[in-house]
């Protein structure tokens, strides 16, 4: 047993935090928010310069990390910081299906993914698909030498900036059978493809995707004919580790920002941290976000392994920081008063990401549900 | 003990509800229930229908052009209004200020400022709060020097709600530098439009802007807008706040907002089921239904014993309490009941727009109303502020 | 609308406070938890002369209220003082059943209720019932002019002291169907009934049941035969606004009991009621208390109307004290400390009463179930 | 980072099982998984068991008699303990007393103590806590007079565990009545066959006879059972508290009180179906282990950080606080598990005797057990000290 980080991660989490707080302060990121394509290109390319996306893939893949601590530590430090650039989108979930299901040809995207020259989205939600992973209504059919896809994908993350998109959709079985689902490389700007954009409440860009008669060719496709699930699901895996990390971050930073608010903020007289309610829900928060840290730790331990365990642990560590993620927002908001109510504020940010976090891939009661199953299993 | 309505409750009630069939424009109970806001526009013509009907003034004396209603009636009237998805009545004038000027006012005040309440042609802001000084309101500092028959203000008032559309602001100002904390203050009436004066927004962390700064630079006062007495503003400041508690405890928002809530959880699906029948969802759902029909009676018993002349002592603490909680517990219902449909940033669907919102009907505004009522439980005195006061009157006054 | 008690009703909580603030002191309770009997004869004449128990009962059952608010403000009081007689089952249950269902010859046992001269239980629930009413697998068979009753009757409260039981049996319908349940008058000496009898821990006593070929003639069973399980819903009903009363009067004391303790005991060299965490703690108990009444109100104010509003206030009310019951007691002796730990110490014994009144009935999962089948209904 | 245990590691622990397998008597690890106490006679046979292993001390270095284990093979030691339902070892000597006596104590004294406390010649007790004195221990009023070679104590301490079982007594006293505080206090071994000593028991709310009072009139002890010198008993004080605190998560408690749960939650019937199917049921249960796996990691970060050397600080708090949490929340669940068969008072299941318990397998000890442990959250430092302290680490010592 050890719970120390490597000497290479250590070093990775020191450079991308020292980078972090030096460039991506409250004014630039919020900024960024404002912007029209939901992120900085210039902080996108210097991620990518500090390696910080090669450190999501494997050495096979091109890249010098790619384990489940690996992406936690990158994560939990993109967290911290707030930022709101597409890595879980264009690296975790783009970048990962092309190297889990791309040919040769294909797999070179993932080379100029990690050297920041691309950006990425994985259309795969659907209008009435909630947090359903199997469920794809979008149709793909074979014309000859060509696919055509027909159906609509929703909130897809990063669409607009995409240079391609990667859409799943059903080549055979039910709406929501695991078999039967394809997963196609898409350029943005394929005729049939259309979308309309709007910005994400927590930061960051997304779109409802229409697909009216897509044409593709057959070499579009990544992978065997309906055989995509199960890459899709060790990609989501994969993108929760990210996500629940992230949130640990963020939840970490409101936590921090909180305490030092309390120091530092007279109210009758004296600096309301030495209101001893106030220093009861600090300690709890504090308790909380131990409690968060080893669920990643967990989930990102099991990543590797077994499907059903991996899933456990992360069903577990979505499910205890959708609850802990709750009230360490609401309570840092609630301790700050209404400086927290104004947009420009750091923890009015973070707080958004601690909560929205939980609108992807399933909420806590959700996650809850999956345990279950997965227990029972 | 008896739980139900007279019938001439009944009767109001039903007067109530045709008024209301009848005079609330479609378009606006539309825009309530889909959480889209009003602007000035909407909420002038709203005050203009209900003035008409003379029920703008609920809780004035009837002398002033008040309903006559009693606490029961007035409770119906609220109850309706939030079933009906009517907007609400813009409080800073007829409920806040107007109270003030009806026991602390002179005649000229009040023959001059009240009509203009009712009438829409003052639309009046608060100047209470102010930056630094948070649940702490003793300790302003924007200052007022009397110079002849003027007053000099100077300073910063801050969370001034609909500030933008207000063309008067009431305010404390300190006018005693020397006095202690809660003396020197005094309470003024400011013209918007006088030199000096600078609202600038605050944009909330849900994108809208609903709350300003409102800076003062030299702003000259006619000593005739100072309301009571020079010095004893405090008193009329903690008159004011008691007034601002009137339907503190929100049980019509929050029976309209969990009547939201299930008809989205209705139409979602999750796992090929409504998400109504999912036994988590449903869980929550009940336990919010439990509460409030529990915290509806409460408000009940307290409004029936202010009826029969009771004051509301400390119960109004509890209900703000309990009321913000429970409506902050509704709305986090309605964000994870619109699922992955709760991520857009809906801006645009609040503050009114042409495009049609992203998303199956009813999730646009939810993760917006999620985060913009986190105010409820920090704002109006934070809740623990009211847990202080609950304290110091159950602890015998040790807190 | 009105929320104040009439006359008559606030005469009846004067007295029976008085009486009860006089003379069931803690000492003195703590004797009787001690006793054989579970209850105190002395007590419980006393309680019949000062008409407590004809409160309980119409005045056409030979009582002088019986209605929702006579019924929860006696057992607001007897929740105050944590009183233990068998008050719910010897008069609400045993005497409501046989007036509802009773003949005139049988029905004269519900005026020595209200004299005090009997003492009676209800031998319904069985050992693999839980808490639902219509599972009765214990038979009554018909022979000649005799019944046959047999059958495992579990925690039959007060079974020992009783004089006559109520025991429910089924003569048709499946094990759980609500048609086929009839309730039979037996004495307790009647042969082939056997009883293993105990203390309960929240005080009282109880015993398991056996009905080994109990003869009984015809004239025994209470009111038509199969048809009884309306009766038994009502005066469950009856007894559930009881207990949820009763609930909300030890809840009282306990949050009373904490606020006297936290202003007389000092520690660090300050009454531990001037700690802002602890003030802000009592807060939320008062908070919960006003919730908690509200909730008695509303079910005791709907025990005459429709049956599905009825149970549904009374599943809300039982589902609301449950939880907040939960947390008054175990909160009130989290700021207590040691001393609450003490089995003399009063808070000990309320927060007994608390707590285990969720296991009459259905706990608060269970009435949360509970109201929502009546919502959907 | 690496989570698996190492192959050493995992052999330690086959080694700890096949041990329990074969040395644990059935009837006692039963007597444990039911709930029922051992009596004197059953806790001296299993710590003579695991002295005659030599395991019976693990915290102890080797040179007096320790297992030489590191921090992670105690975890796994304690963690097989509880999974095969063993039965805690007293603490009182081997892991309270003793570290002070080797850290603090004579040449002489180690000698003759420590081989006792192994043997089971001595069984101790605490005397910390008094009347009136609660999470205040510095507060204490018993005082003790140097008269010659002796002291004379007066006095009485009270929760004290097990002391109807004990011989000796570890006492905090005052020896200064003039300094402050926390200055002026003494560490006494008595000897409780001393005349002056009198035991009374206290029953707690579950009806358990498991602490005591301890009254000391004129009781003479003599000098040399002075641990280390007169008026520095605070020190050896702490230093206990902190040893105190080894195993406070209580990871093994709960997961064998959570398969418990899960045990008696599958064959309890609700409407029909196994309660553990009930989704509110499986809901609550689900946490518990989710909270558990969480803590149970965080428990094994600090166990191996100790491992390396680094000492732990404010995460025993953290750990206090939130073990205690779940295990209360996991004796909640068990008395909800049991329906009406939470009812009975069964004292004697708990106790021990002859009659079978009332109710299905499981049942009869649940609600005891639930108020029982709440003491785990008053105890050894009450949780709101516990976040006292780590307020005052936290925030920068404002606390």
């Amino acid at each position: 047993m050890n719970f120390d980080l490597t000497e290479e991660r250590q070093m990775l989490q020191d450079s991308l935090r020292r980078f972090l707080s030096d460039r991506y302060t409250t004014s630039v990121r919020n900024e960024i928010l404002e912007g029209e394509s939901g992120y900085s290109a210039d902080i996108w390319g210097q991620l990518a310069e500090l390696g910080v996306i090669g450190a999501l893939f494997s050495e096979e893949d091109g890249g010098f990390g790619g384990a489940g601590f690996d992406i936690s530590t990158v994560f939990e430090e993109l967290g911290r910081a707030g930022v709101v650039e597409p890595l879980l989108d264009t690296a975790l979930l783009g970048g990962g299906l092309i190297a889990a299901l791309g040919n040769d040809s294909q797999k070179e995207l993932v080379e100029e993914v990690i050297g920041g020259a691309v950006q990425l989205a994985f259309a795969h939600g659907e209008p009435t698909s909630r947090y359903e992973t199997s469920r794809v209504e979008t149709t793909a059919t074979v014309d000859g030498a060509e696919i055509i896809l027909k159906g609509q994908k929703a909130v897809v993350v990063n669409a607009e900036a995409a240079d391609h998109l990667i859409v799943s959709a059903r080549e055979s079985g039910d709406a929501d059978s695991t078999d039967g689902i394809s997963l196609f490389l898409v350029p943005r700007d394929t005729a049939g493809l259309s979308m309309r954009g709007y910005a994400l409440l927590a930061g960051g860009r997304a779109a409802e995707v229409d697909l009216d008669g897509v044409r593709l060719p057959e070499t579009a496709r990544l992978g065997a004919a309906g055989g995509a699930y199960s890459a899709i699901a060790d990609a989501l895996a994969r993108a929760e580790v990210a996500l629940a990390a992230e949130t640990l971050g963020a939840m970490e930073t409101a936590t921090e920002l909180t305490r030092q608010y309390l120091l530092t903020r007279t109210q009758f007289g004296r600096p309301i941290g030495t209101f001893q309610a106030l220093q009861h829900r600090v300690a709890d928060l504090l308790i909380e976000l131990e409690q968060a840290r080893s669920a990643v730790i967990n989930a990102a331990g099991h990543l590797e392994g077994d499907a059903r365990l991996r899933d456990l642990n992360i069903a577990a560590a979505r499910n205890l920081i959708g609850r802990a993620g709750r009230l360490v927002a609401e309570d840092s908001i609630q301790m700050h008063g209404g400086i927290a109510m104004t947009q420009e504020y750091e923890l009015a940010h973070i707080a958004k990401r601690i909560v929205m976090a939980e609108h992807r891939f399933g909420d806590a009661d959700t996650q809850l549900e999956r345990f279950l199953d997965l227990s029972a299993a | 003990m008896d739980l139900s309505y007279t019938a001439e409750e009944q009767a109001f009630r039903q007067e109530v509800r045709s008024f209301l069939d009848e005079k609330l424009p479609k378009e606006m109970s539309d825009a309530v229930r889909e959480g889209r806001g009003l602007g000035k526009e909407g909420h002038d013509r709203w005050h203009a229908i209900l003035n008409e009907q003379g029920w703008l003034a609920p809780n004035w004396p009837q002398e002033f052009g008040g309903c006559g209603w009693n606490a029961v009636q007035r409770h119906i009237f609220e109850e309706e209004c939030c079933r009906a998805h009517a907007p609400r009545i813009v409080p800073f004038g007829l409920s806040m200020l107007a109270p003030v000027l009806q026991k602390f006012g002179s005649k000229e005040q009040q023959d001059y400022y009240l009509p203009k309440i009712l009438n829409g042609e003052h639309w009046w802001c608060q100047g209470y709060s102010e930056p630094g000084a948070g649940s702490d309101l003793a300790s302003l500092k924007t200052k007022a020097v009397r110079e002849g028959d003027h007053y000099i203000v100077n300073g910063q008032k801050t969370w001034t709600t609909l500030g933008q559309y207000a063309n008067w602001i009431f305010c404390l100002v300190r006018t005693d530098p020397d006095a202690k904390q809660q003396e020197g203050i005094s309470f003024l009436l400011i013209d918007m439009d006088t030199p000096g004066i600078e609202v600038r927004p605050i944009i909330l962390l849900d994108g809208t802007h609903e709350v300003n700064e409102v800076w003062f630079t030299d702003v000259k006062v006619p000593v005739e807008n100072l309301v009571g007495e020079e010095n004893k503003g405090w008193t009329y400041a903690k008159y004011l706040l008691t007034h601002e508690r009137t339907n503190i405890a929100g049980v019509g928002f929050s029976q309209a907002g969990l009547d939201a809530v299930k008809r989205l959880a209705r139409s979602q699906m999750h796992k090929g089921r409504p998400l109504i029948e999912n036994p988590y969802f449903a869980a929550r759902v009940a336990q919010a239904e439990i509460d409030l029909m529990a915290m509806s009676t409460t408000n009940l018993r307290i409004i029936s014993a202010a009826a029969s002349g009771q004051a509301p002592g400390v119960e109004s603490s509890m209900l703000k309490v309990k009321g913000t909680e429970i409506r902050q517990e509704i709305n986090d219902m309605a964000r994870r009941a619109a699922g992955v449909y709760a991520m857009p940033f809906a801006s645009e669907a609040v503050e009114g727009g042409n495009e049609p919102p992203i998303g199956p009907e009813g999730t646009a505004p939810v993760a917006a109303q999620y985060f913009n009522n986190r105010k409820l439980s920090i704002f109006g005195g934070s809740n623990e502020i009211q847990k202080n006061i609950i304290a110091k009157v159950k602890m015998g006054g040790r807190a």
